[in-house]
Order: structure tokens, then C-alpha cells, then sequence
């Protein structure tokens, strides 16, 4: 073990309270110069909650925090970030109408003699960052104009360019793409060189071996337990999270589909500025009943633009056929979809999946209202009774379905929209990115969930970035690159590098 | 969940504590206020306001903002007065339709709805900001009310139709039974039919809403055109109520329909609010006014106070809800 | 320097031109007396040969400035002017006189006597004077009385204000228990009449500051069961008063004459246009008080003919 | 990124062409459109609009709305005229201030900094939804005018005073040296300084400007003062122009500014938008005004040629960005 001199920042005893829940329950927590401390645990476990108090975000209930040795208390983020704290948070944080550049150092801007901003320097100086972090997108791009991925790359490039003593990553891969992982581990590894220490959430265990230096798990609200990552077996800590004995590994069912439910023929989707652009260049996939169909790319692959195109949202500048059941069906809006038995849960689920000032309950039961209705009137308690099986199976943590679902932890908030699908009991579930952000034990529960679903008769079509999912889940494995659907394979002949090598760009395949 | 319920009540709550200081203050201050007469008086005020306030809460709640409520509570006051006073001049038949009351009432309504669903699909089709449709509609209804009557008032127009403005039945005016009416068929709408949540979804985040197969346009487009025909029953009580059809009627009243809105804690930027939030904002106005003329403060005073309350009753209310929320 | 248009102010006398275009430029349309004055003015000047055409200024004085704007940049001939304010307009006026375009005003005043080709004027004032007189006649020398204002930026409003007061205040039997604005609108009237007559109930008459304020204090009296016993007062001389006046509702309003100005207003352009140059300053058009005795005259906006 | 600039360009370019049409259609209806003495005409007539949609532009890309804008303008003329008129009396030491021009001027001004401080005051410290505080500070503005002037005008305020209103330099006219100075600065403000960055960064994602260390709340308070500020200055312009001050000046003006902003594609829900914008939506205004009199429309059609022409540019406008986004 260390001396105490290397403790940069020290939480000690940190409890915190929202309206029905309590957050935080005495936490303590340690983190040391020039190390990573990873911080674990299941969804809404209190993570998130946690580095917001860190930050300066809210202030705790009780407990102190000690920057080097210093008792302090931020009221603002302002405070936490001139004190050497910088975070990245687990929802994206930036301005869509300003550019890249003026998001990275937004706050920061370099200013000529004349006081105005000077652009050129801006924009060089965000061009350098951007290059370490391979974001290959102009300084001057507008944030709104790029996808999720890439924004995310933008927010750690704010982060990188912060000079701090202590920097958190709060889930800061989980849009990312192996490659861009890869780079980010690389900047990792070069702040805590420089002396930086860095406090890394993530439900990914994989990506901790390479960087990752101590480990602290937490469970509802408290720290379970602490260690460094060559003490703890990634079974201890699955534990640990948990709380009890890990389930059964996930074991998938061997189906053997033969009844085609949908089929999309030929699809494409222009786009771009000048419309010539295909984000989706003729691509034809085919979903069985019970049948598990994965879509794997790297990330601007174009696959979320495929399932917007079948779901009816570029119904202006799609072309290509969908059959349900062998009949062509003409989907011109999601209802269309809907109506023919579809039924899409977004990749970003803030801004296109959830009503965040309505209640759990009544995001739930937003596509399967029907059934709470008895003439023409919706009963709460029907509406409750409709939706409740879904969402206990999913076990969504909150205090009651009356609960915002704005102030529920991200994970829990991605099983509210699946259960909310579920409640309207569709043919064919589109999931795009279904476990991003999700804990272990709730992504494992999601994949028997898919698999159950898929052996009472639905058939499913996901996109994912995660190459083990992949492997985990699908029956079928469609792989997509620049647009293009490069290659085919049935569960048993699929390897990861088989997935891979058909999912890079001739290009790239020359730079990894 | 019996927790969130009752911090909601509360919600309301504080609304309602402002408004009972301010009818405390002004019991203390004037004898003639706490009087039934008085009662009356100031709900059938607020009747208009609340007839408009009811559809804008609506429009508000959809994500959107209806600035023609006033022109258009002129545009089918004066035409359903119109109607009823001259009937309509066929010149191809070489005919004239005559209207009855009922007749005259239902055109107004219907030219009022019209008038909103022009709204609803000069945004849902062709994409304009709500702002810049309903501010052209305010325009084109203000033309069409003045070319309809040429800028004179339609008079006299008879006991049957001033019925709906002036009488009672079982002792309880007119225009009040028509609010409440509207407010409980609207409280129940918002609260527990598809259509109703659905507005909410929509204001609340569109784009999710849509993705959840909820027919976003349809809805807006029924959300304004429900706002314009309750302008319309506006322009009726209106109309009736000064047995007068004023070409002018209804200037402004987008600002005062909007102020009672967001006063009633409904926020402009959609999804969050409720329509008994702006049955108290609608009171809140609406005693107001009528406590500044009981106590006969000055013309130039009123102003000064009328916005300062209206400060300090928002302020109030959202000092509370803040304490409470970090509580 | 002062060159406010600055290409036709460089020209040195005024522009010649040779079309037929007047302007009539009125301070509102909202109120149907401004639209029976405009109408009137526009259609004696089309009679008489001139291509017209109403600029409605919405009781904003800038509004109106820029009609000026427009009027003076594209030659029209002459304006015949109802002003939004006696004092904010006399600079448009000054500047269309400086351009070599003739004002003549109608109805209401401009305080300047070098501007103005001539103003025929309704004497609000007197006007309200003889009102306040025939009101201590018929309410008595000792009473409860309530007055509702117009719109209480506009001129208009204290000048009747003060008329009335001129006389009535003479009499300290005579109280005004509640003093508001209505804003010159019916429905406005009504509303705060229903609050008045809550607060005094026992009022005895109420002078309204125009006749639409007149009809609204009376269907609030109608109303609350007391139209007669409240002697309501108007101004004006609205179609709808004059018969509200012959059947006993309404105690008495003042007639102003509209058509008859905006006549006088548009024969004086065309004399001036024609060569004309001695025209008095002003003008005024007597006003008269209208009761029951005599409202048979009246009609039409005016004297029956 | 060149297609990123070209498509920023582009959008504004389409309100530029909106704007070519009516020019054309107008030289084309009225010989009297295309001269030099109206161009100055329709840049005058817009000047005080645009002072106020500048100001305006700033509150509403930050998130916010502000409807005291035209009572602010009255109040500052008000006090501007009466100070430079009759002096501040001072009661308690029996003196009494003289005002300068320049004196009267800065009065105006720091009036109107002063009431736009006060809405960023309350919008900011006790959390009023931006909507209710500016409606209440338009009360109270009002109220105040009327309290300070009696409901009369102050007039004869000299021609030094004047030459803001109707004097020229180089033979441009002062409203528009004023205004055009102040869309000088404010699209530098916006688009190169930090501070104007920072507006766009509040309205855009209040929360994640906030969480970047920003201080929104002084940002915001800055804001609202610049725009109260520039409401004093177009209420000085008023003021000189008429060589009076009315006490009912900029009635229901914030509604034309707010529309010029919209209409030149600021977004109000803020983040989004330009002051160049502002300055197109107020030239699409001003033109379209000018046009209806100078084809000697009546004012009844006036109205409606006015809501429609509105509803069709900015159609036309949005047609054509969803055409391109779609082709
Ligand atoms: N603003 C809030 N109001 C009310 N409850 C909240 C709020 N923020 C968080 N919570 C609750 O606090 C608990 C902890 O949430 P937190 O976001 O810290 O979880 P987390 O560990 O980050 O989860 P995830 O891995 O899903 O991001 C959850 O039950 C959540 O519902
Ligand atoms: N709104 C947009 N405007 C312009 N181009 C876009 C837009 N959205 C996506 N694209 C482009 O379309 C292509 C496909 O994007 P898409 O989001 O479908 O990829 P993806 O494989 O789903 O990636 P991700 O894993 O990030 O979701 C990319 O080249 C992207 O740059
Ligand atoms: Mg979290
Ligand atoms: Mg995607």
C-alpha cells in the first residue's frame, strides 16, 4: 500500500437524499495520484450521485471531501474545476449550436488583444486535441451535427484539455468504439503519468485490465468493497455489486428459425448535406420468428440510420421494401410501424426515447395506453396493473412509478423504454444499443430477457458495437460498414475476427 | 407513491396559498369584497379569460403558443352576431340564410375552429414556429373581423342570444356555467384520456413521442383547433354579454390568456403543467383586478401594483417549491 | 443641420406634383366614430375628383410619424389628419408642411398654430362642460357618481375629464366615489362597472368618457338590476347611444359632428389644392349635448337631415 | 466542413431571398418603391424596432423572452424628456437638478439598463419563469410612466435633443447611424466575443453551460440589462423623433420585435439564431409595411395581406431548408 501522501482526493462519510431515496448512505472514498480507481457498481447504485457531489454538482447531506489534504466545499462546478476537478458526465453535456471548438474550451476561449476570441488559435488548438483523441471531424462543426459517439469524443476532449488534479470519466465509453477506446486509454494512460489521478465508471470489466489500478463497488448507496484490480476476480466483484450469488452465466438458446417475420429488401437512406451521401446503400435483412439477428459496425456504420429507415422516419429519402409475415407493408411514419408490429428503442434515450417530465408509470405505459382506457377514460390503477409485470421483470429501481423518470439512474431509465415496448407486445423489436450504459447483472438479465423473447415467438433485430454481445446474443450476425452490408454469418460460424475484419473500412484495416 | 401524489397536491397548493392571502388581504382591506354578489362578479370575469386559458393551457402544455386567441374570439363574436343580426347573403342564389340563435352560436364556434385548425396545419405542414402562424392568423382575423363588419359594432341582438352572456340558471350566470363546464371536461381530458396524455407527451419531448407512434401533427393539429374553437365560445360569451358584437373585441387578450397560464405553473416550454393550475391563475388575475378597483386605487397605481403582485405571488411560489425541493 | 429627408429637403420650396392623391391619416380604426370620420373624409375626396386612401396610425404617435414618412416620399397631394396627440404630432406635421404637403386637421387639435394649413376641431372641452352642467341638472346637487376614463395616455381622455370636472366639481354635494379606466372599451367598461357598483351600490349616475364606455356601464347595470337608477352619461354621439338615448337607458351623450369635419376638411384641401390660400386656423365645430328632449334630431352621426 | 459554412450561409441566404421577392414585387407594383428617399423612409421607419429586436435577439438566444421591451422604451423617454425638461427636483434639499442633453440622454439609458436589470434580477435570483418577470416589469413600467408624466406628454424639448430623432450626419439620418452602429457591435458581441458565445451556450443547454463552469445567472442578468438599456435607447429615438414624449409610446411593440426575431430565425427556445438575422426579419417587416401603403391597400386588407405574407415567407423559407435537407 501506499502512503497517505499520495491521496489526492478523499470523500469520507458522504450521504445524500432525494425526495423518496436515499442516494448515498456514509460513502467514503480515496483516490490517489497518478492512478485509476475504478468505481463500480450496479445502475443506481449511487455512482453518478456521487461524482456530482465531487464536482460541485449538489452538495452532500452530511460528510466532508479533502482536495489534497484540504477540506473543501464546491457550490458550483465553477468552484470543483478551479480547485483541479474535471469530470466527464455520464449524460452529454454540450452546446449543439456551437461548434466543436467552442465546445472544448467553452468558458476557456483564447482571446486577442482585442478582447474578441481568436479563432484561428481556437480552432488549432481544438484541431491538436481532436487529433489526439482521432476525432476526425473539423474544429468548426456544429456539436448537433454529429452523432453520439462522436459527441462523446468531444466532451472527453474538453476533459483532456483541462489541466486537473483529479479526473472523473463517468461511463465515458459507452458509445464508443473499440478503436476509440483505444485511444482514449491511451490519453488515459498518459495523465496518469503526468500525476493525474483518474476515478473511471464504467460497467465494462473488460476495459478495466488495461488500465485500471484500484477498484471501489458500491451497492445501494454504500461502498461494499475496495481493493485493487489484481486482488479482485471479476467474479468477486460481479458478487460485490450484486449482493448475492451470481445467476447463472447467460446461456443462450440454440434456436433454429425458419418462419420469417419481417423482411427489409434492398433498403437505402441518402443523406448528408448535399443529399448524394448514402448513410444505407442497399441493405436487405431478414428476421425470423424467434430469431435473434444482431447488426454489428463500427460506429457510423450507418445501422441506426437502417432501423430509423425501417421504422418509417426517413420515409422521404428511403427507398427499399419491408415485408411483414411476407406482406409488403408501406411504413411512412413510426405509427405505420407500429401498426405493422415494430417497435424501435433508440440509441439515445434522453433525447428520443423518454418523456423526462412525465412519471415511470406513465412513460411506460405511453405505447400500450389502450389498455389502461375503460370507456374512454385511462384508470390509474389499470395503467399500473398493465405496466407493473414488465417493469418489476426488469427490475427498474425506483421509488414508485410516480417517480420522475428524469431522476432515475441511466440504466434504470433504458429498462423503463424496454419495458415500455414490451407493455405494447409488438412483433419484431428493434434495439438500437439496448445495453448501453447497463450493469452487468442488468445487461445479463436483458440478454435472457431478449433470448425469452425471442423463444415465445418474437423476433429481434439489434444493433450493437460490442463485439461480445454480439457473439452472446444473436442467432444471425448482419455486419455493416460505410453504409454497406459486408457480410453475413449464422451463430456458429461467426468468430471476432471474422466480424471484425468484415466491419473495417479498407483503411482503417490498414491503420489498426 | 402516496409520497409523489402529495407532493404534487402541494404543488398546486402554494398557488392556492397565494391566492388566499390576496383574498385575505382584500377581505381585510374592503367589506364589499367577501360578498356573494362579488363572488359572482369575479368568476363571471374571468369567465373569457378562462374560456381562452383553457385552450392555450392546451397548446402550451403541446410544446406550442397561440397568439390569435384574442383575434379570433373577435373574428367569431362578430361573425356569429353578424350571422344572427343579417344572415348570410348568398349572391349566386340570389338567396339570404337565415340564422337562428342556435344556428349563429354554432357558426361562431365553427369559424373559430376553423380559424385554430388553420393554425395547426400552417405548423404541423408547413412547419412554421407556432409564433409566426399565430401571429399571422392574429393579423388575418383582425382584416377579417374588420372587412366582416367594417369597424362598426353588430347591436341588438336580442334577449335569446344575451341569454348566454347575461342570464342565470338556478341562480348561477351564464358564462360561469359555460367555464365550469369547459374546466371540468378539460381537467378530465388532460388528465384521463389518451388525447389528454398524449398532449402532454408531445410538449414533453416531441421527437420521443413520436417514435412512441403517437400521431404528433394530428395532435397538434386537434390542439389548436380546440383552442380556437373555445376562443369562439369566448367571442359568443363576449358577444353576449354586451349584446354587441365590437370589432375590436378580444385586443390583447393573448398576453393576458398566456400570463394566467404561467402564472398557474404551467411552463411555456410544454409538457408541465395542468389545466386547474390556470383555473388559479385566471383567480389569481382575476381577484386582483377586481380588489384594485373595489379599494378604487388609481388608474396609474394599479398598473404598478397589479405587476408587482404578480411578481411577488410567482416569487412566493417558486421560493417555496425550492425550499422544498432541497429539503 | 436638419434635413430629416434628406433628398426632399435639399430641394429648396416645396415638390409640385401633379397627382391626384390625398391622404387621410387617422389616429385609430378600433373605434367605429375614427372609422365614420375616416370613411366620410376619404369618400367626400374621392367626390371631388381625388384618388384617397386611410392610413390608420393605432394611437401610436411613431406609427403615425411614419405614415408622414411614406405620405411626404411619394407625393400625395394633402393630409387630412386626425392626430394621435396634440403635441407628439405637431412634428409630422412640420415636417409634410416643410415638403410642401398641405395638413389639414379634423377632430382633434395640434397645439400650433403655424403647421396646420386649418383645423376644424371638436371642442371636447366645452363639449364636456355642457355635459357636466345637464348632469348636476338631472342627478341634483348632491349625489354618489362615478367616472370611467378612457385610454389614460390619451389626451382626449383629460381633456373630457377636466371638462366635466370644470363644473361638477363646483359641487361638493356631488362625490365621485370611483374613478377608473375603462380604456375607451365596452367590455372593459362593463368589468369595471360591475366592480364599482360592488363597492357603492348606492351610486346615483356614472360619466363614461366615451359612448362605448357608456353601453358597457349600463349592460353592467342592466345587469346587476340598477339601470334605473343610475343615470348613465356618455360622449360621442354612437348610433347605438343616440337610440339608447330616445328610449330612456341613456341620460345623455354630446355629439360631435365627424362627417361634418371630415367634409369640411376634404372641401378645404381641394380649395387648397386649387389655389385657395386664406384659410382660418381654426375651426371649431360645435359639439351638442343630446337628451331625451331633443334626440329626435340626431341620428347618423350627426343632425338628421 | 466547407458544406457546414455553406449550409449557415445558405439559411440566412433564404431569408435574404424572401426579402428579394417582395422588393421586386413591389418595384415592380409602385414606381415609388425603388427610390432613395424611400429606402431611407423604410431604414428610419425600422430603427427603433430594431433597437429593440437587438436586445430582444440577445434574450431570446439566451433562453429567455422579455415583453417589458416597449413599456421599458416609454419609461425611458418619459424620464429622459422630463429631466431634460423641468429637472430632477430634489425635495429634501430644496434643489433642483438641471439635465444636460447628453445629461438627459445617459438618464434614458441607465433607466433602461436599470428596469432590464431588475427582470435579470428576478428571473435569475428568485427563479421567475422569464415570461412572468417581464410581464410584470411591463406593468410596472407602465405604471410608472403614467405616474411620472400624468398621463400627458412632455413636449418641446429642443432641437439639440432632437437631432437624435430627426437629424443627419453625412446625410444619413441619426435613428439609422444609431442603429446601424448597434448592429455593428452586436454582431461582433455575438459572434466574436466570449460573452456573446456564452449567450448561445445558456440558451442552447442551460444546464450543460452551468455544469462547464459558465456563470449563467450574471450572463443571463447582462442580458436582460443590454436589452433594457437598448430598449431606453429606442425610447430616446422615439422620443427625439416626435419632439415629445407619449405616455403610451412602444404599446405592444415587444410583440413586432419578438415577431422580427423569430421571422429572421432566431429559434425561442434559444441557442439558435443571429443578430443578421434579426436585421432581415426587421427589413421583411419594414419593407412589407411600406409596400401595403404605398400601393394604397386599405387598412382593413392591410391586416390580412400583412398575417399572409408573413405566413408565406417564413413557409417559403422553411420549405425550401426541408427541401434541401430531404433532396
Ligand atoms: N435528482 C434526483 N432526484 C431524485 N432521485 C435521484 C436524483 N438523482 C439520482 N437519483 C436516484 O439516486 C439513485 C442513484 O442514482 P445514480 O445516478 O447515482 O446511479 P448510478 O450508480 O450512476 O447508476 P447508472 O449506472 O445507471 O448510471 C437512483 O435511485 C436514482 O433514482
Ligand atoms: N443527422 C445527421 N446529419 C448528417 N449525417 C448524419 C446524421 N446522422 C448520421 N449521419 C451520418 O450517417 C452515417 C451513419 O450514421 P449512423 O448513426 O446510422 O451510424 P451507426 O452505425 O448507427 O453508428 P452509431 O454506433 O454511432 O450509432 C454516418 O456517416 C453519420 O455521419
Ligand atoms: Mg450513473
Ligand atoms: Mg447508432
Amino acid at each position: 500500500m501506499m502512503g497517505s501522501s499520495d491521496i489526492v482526493l478523499e470523500a469520507t462519510a458522504i450521504t445524500k437524499s432525494f425526495p423518496g431515496v436515499r442516494a448515498l448512505d456514509g460513502v467514503s472514498l480515496r483516490v490517489r495520484r497518478g492512478r485509476l480507481l475504478a468505481l463500480l457498481g450496479e445502475n443506481g447504485a449511487g455512482k453518478s450521485t456521487l461524482m456530482n457531489i465531487l464536482s460541485g454538482v449538489f452538495a452532500p447531506d452530511t460528510g466532508t471531501i479533502r482536495l489534497s489534504g484540504q477540506a473543501v466545499e464546491f457550490t458550483s462546478t465553477r468552484a470543483a474545476l478551479e480547485a483541479g476537478i474535471g469530470i466527464v458526465f455520464q449524460e452529454l453535456n454540450l452546446i449543439p449550436h456551437l461548434s466543436v471548438a467552442e465546445n472544448i474550451f467553452l468558458g476557456r476561449e483564447p482571446r486577442t488583444r482585442t478582447g474578441l476570441i481568436d479563432y484561428p488559435r481556437l480552432n488549432a488548438d481544438a484541431a491538436v486535441i481532436l487529433k489526439r483523441l482521432d476525432l476526425q471531424v473539423p474544429p468548426q462543426t456544429l456539436v448537433a451535427d454529429l452523432r453520439v459517439g462522436q459527441q462523446q469524443l468531444v466532451e472527453i476532449a474538453r476533459a483532456v484539455s483541462l489541466d486537473v488534479k483529479v479526473l472523473i470519466l463517468d461511463e465515458p465509453t459507452s458509445s464508443l468504439s473499440a478503436h476509440e477506446v483505444e485511444v482514449l486509454f491511451g490519453v488515459i494512460g498518459e495523465f496518469k503519468r503526468r500525476g493525474v489521478a483518474i476515478i473511471y465508471i464504467t460497467h465494462k470489466f473488460e476495459e478495466l485490465g488495461r488500465v485500471g489500478d484500484d477498484v471501489t463497488v458500491m451497492r445501494d448507496g454504500r461502498v461494499v468493497g475496495e481493493g485493487t484490480l489484481a486482488e479482485l476476480t471479476r467474479d468477486a466483484i460481479v458478487r460485490l455489486m450484486a449482493g448475492r450469488e451470481q445467476g447463472e452465466a447467460y446461456q443462450k438458446h440454440v434456436a433454429s428459425p425458419t418462419d420469417e417475420i419481417l423482411r427489409v429488401e434492398n433498403m437505402s437512406v441518402r443523406g448528408g448535406l448535399t443529399g448524394r451521401k448514402m448513410l444505407v446503400d442497399g441493405v436487405s435483412v431478414r428476421v425470423c420468428r424467434g430469431e435473434v439477428v444482431a447488426i454489428f459496425g463500427l460506429v457510423g456504420a450507418g445501422r441506426t440510420e437502417l432501423l430509423e429507415a425501417i421504422y418509417g422516419l426517413h420515409s422521404s429519402r428511403t427507398s427499399g421494401l419491408v415485408f411483414m409475415n411476407g406482406r409488403q407493408v408501406s411504413i411512412l411514419a413510426p405509427v405505420d410501424a407500429i401498426e405493422a408490429g415494430l417497435a424501435l428503442a433508440p440509441e439515445d434515450r434522453k433525447r428520443e426515447g423518454l418523456i423526462l417530465e412525465m412519471s415511470v408509470l406513465e412513460n411506460a405505459s405511453l405505447a400500450s395506453l389502450p389498455a389502461a382506457v375503460k370507456r374512454g377514460l385511462i384508470r390509474p390503477r389499470r395503467e399500473a396493473a398493465h405496466v407493473s409485470p414488465y417493469l418489476d421483470r426488469f427490475r427498474v429501481k425506483t421509488p414508485s412509478l410516480g417517480q420522475k423518470i428524469r431522476n432515475l439512474s441511466g440504466g434504470n431509465q433504458q429498462k423503463v423504454i424496454l419495458a415500455k415496448w414490451l407493455a405494447a407486445q409488438p412483433k419484431v423489436l428493434l434495439l438500437d444499443e439496448p445495453t448501453r450504459g447497463i450493469d452487468v447483472n442488468a445487461k445479463r438479465e436483458i440478454y435472457a430477457f431478449i433470448d425469452e423473447l425471442a423463444r415465445s415467438g418474437l423476433g429481434v433485430l439489434v444493433v450493437s458495437s460490442e463485439l461480445l454481445e454480439v457473439l452472446a446474443i444473436a442467432d444471425t450476425i448482419v455486419v455493416m460498414c460505410e453504409g454497406r452490408r459486408t457480410a453475413e454469418f449464422a451463430r456458429r460460424d461467426a468468430t471476432a475476427e471474422k466480424i471484425l475484419t468484415a466491419a473495417l473500412p479498407d483503411r482503417a484495416a490498414v491503420a489498426l | 407513491m402516496t409520497e409523489i401524489r402529495h407532493r404534487i397536491n402541494l404543488r398546486q397548493f402554494q398557488s392556492l396559498i397565494a391566492l388566499a392571502v390576496m383574498v385575505l388581504a382584500l377581505s381585510l382591506l374592503s367589506d364589499r369584497f367577501l360578498t356573494v354578489d362579488n363572488g359572482w362578479n369575479i368568476l363571471r370575469q374571468i369567465s373569457v379569460n378562462l374560456c381562452l386559458s383553457v385552450g392555450m393551457t392546451l397548446v402550451i402544455l403541446s410544446g406550442g403558443i397561440d397568439l390569435s386567441v384574442g383575434a379570433i374570439l373577435g373574428l367569431a363574436g362578430a361573425i356569429a352576431a353578424g350571422l344572427l343580426k343579417n344572415g348570410l347573403v348568398l349572391a349566386t342564389f340570389g338567396a339570404r340564410l337565415e340564422f337562428t340563435v342556435t344556428g349563429a352560436i354554432v357558426a361562431g364556434i365553427v369559424v373559430g375552429a376553423a380559424a385554430g385548425s388553420f393554425n395547426g396545419f400552417a405548423i404541423t405542414r408547413f412547419q412554421l414556429p407556432p409564433f409566426v402562424a399565430t401571429l399571422g392568423m392574429l393579423s388575418i382575423a383582425r382584416g377579417l373581423t374588420m372587412l366582416w363588419t367594417g369597424g362598426f359594432p353588430i347591436t341588438g341582438l336580442g334577449d335569446r342570444f344575451g341569454f348566454l352572456g347575461t342570464g342565470a340558471f338556478l341562480s348561477m350566470p351564464m358564462p360561469v356555467w359555460i367555464m365550469l363546464a369547459l374546466v371540468a371536461v378539460f381537467v378530465v381530458v388532460t388528465k384521463r384520456t389518451r388525447f389528454g396524455r398524449h398532449i402532454y407527451a408531445v410538449g414533453g419531448n416531441e421527437r420521443a413521442a413520436l417514435l412512441t407512434g403517437l400521431r404528433v401533427n394530428r395532435i397538434k393539429i386537434a390542439v389548436y383547433t380546440l383552442a380556437g374553437a373555445l376562443a369562439g365560445v369566448a367571442g359568443l360569451i363576449v358577444t353576449a354579454r354586451l349584446d354587441s358584437a365590437q370589432p375590436n373585441a378580444g385586443l390583447g387578450y393573448e398576453l393576458d390568456s398566456i400570463a394566467a397560464v404561467v402564472i398557474g405553473g404551467t411552463s411555456l416550454s410544454g409538457g408541465r403543467g395542468s389545466v386547474m393550475g390556470t383555473v388559479l391563475g385566471c383567480l389569481i388575475i382575476g381577484v386582483l383586478n377586481n380588489g384594485l378597483f373595489l379599494l378604487n386605487v388609481s388608474p396609474f397605481w394599479q398598473q404598478v401594483i397589479k405587476g408587482g403582485v404578480i411578481l411577488l405571488a410567482v416569487a412566493i411560489d417558486k421560493m417555496n417549491v425550492r425550499s422544498r425541493d432541497s429539503a | 443641420k436638419r434635413a430629416d429627408s434628406p433628398a426632399s429637403a435639399d430641394k429648396s420650396g416645396p415638390k409640385v406634383s401633379d397627382s391626384r392623391r390625398v391622404a387621410v391619416v387617422v389616429s385609430t380604426l378600433n373605434n367605429p366614430w375614427f372609422v365614420v370620420l375616416a370613411e366620410t373624409a376619404r369618400d367626400r375626396a374621392k367626390e371631388l375628383g381625388y384618388d384617397a386612401t386611410i392610413f390608420d396610425s393605432q394611437n401610436d404617435p411613431a406609427k403615425e410619424s411614419a405614415h408622414f414618412d411614406n405620405i411626404i416620399s411619394s407625393g400625395y397631394r394633402a393630409v387630412l389628419f386626425n392626430c394621435t396627440d396634440a403635441k407628439g404630432s405637431i412634428a409630422n406635421v412640420r415636417r409634410a408642411k416643410a415638403a410642401g404637403v398641405p395638413v389639414f386637421c379634423m377632430d382633434r387639435e395640434i397645439e400650433a398654430n403655424d403647421a396646420a394649413i386649418s383645423q376644424i376641431l371638436s371642442d371636447n372641452y366645452s363639449g364636456c362642460v355642457a355635459l357636466g352642467q345637464y348632469f348636476v341638472e338631472q342627478v341634483g346637487e348632491t349625489g354618489k357618481y362615478a367616472e370611467l376614463l378612457g385610454i389614460v395616455a390619451d389626451t382626449n381622455t383629460w381633456n373630457r375629464s377636466k371638462g366635466f370636472h370644470s363644473v361638477v366639481d363646483r359641487f361638493p354635494g356631488l362625490k365621485m366615489v370611483a374613478q377608473q379606466s375603462a380604456e375607451f372599451d365596452r367590455s372593459k367598461a362593463l368589468e369595471v362597472m360591475e366592480s364599482i357598483l360592488q363597492a357603492n351600490p348606492d351610486l346615483d349616475a356614472v360619466f363614461c368618457g366615451n359612448d362605448a364606455m357608456a353601453m358597457g356601464a349600463y349592460q353592467a347595470l342592466l345587469a346587476a338590476g340598477k339601470a334605473s337608477k343610475v343615470k348613465v352619461f356618455g360622449f360621442d354621439g354612437a348610433d347605438d347611444v343616440v337610440k339608447a338615448v330616445a328610449e330612456g337607458k341613456i341620460t345623455a351623450t354630446v355629439m360631435q359632428f365627424p362627417k361634418v369635419m371630415a367634409r369640411t376638411a376634404a372641401e378645404n384641401a381641394d380649395k387648397y389644392i386649387k389655389g385657395v390660400r386664406e384659410f382660418p386656423q381654426r375651426v371649431p365645430v360645435a359639439v351638442e349635448l343630446v337628451t331625451r328632449t331633443n334626440v329626435s334630431k340626431f341620428g347618423d352621426y350627426g343632425r338628421k337631415q
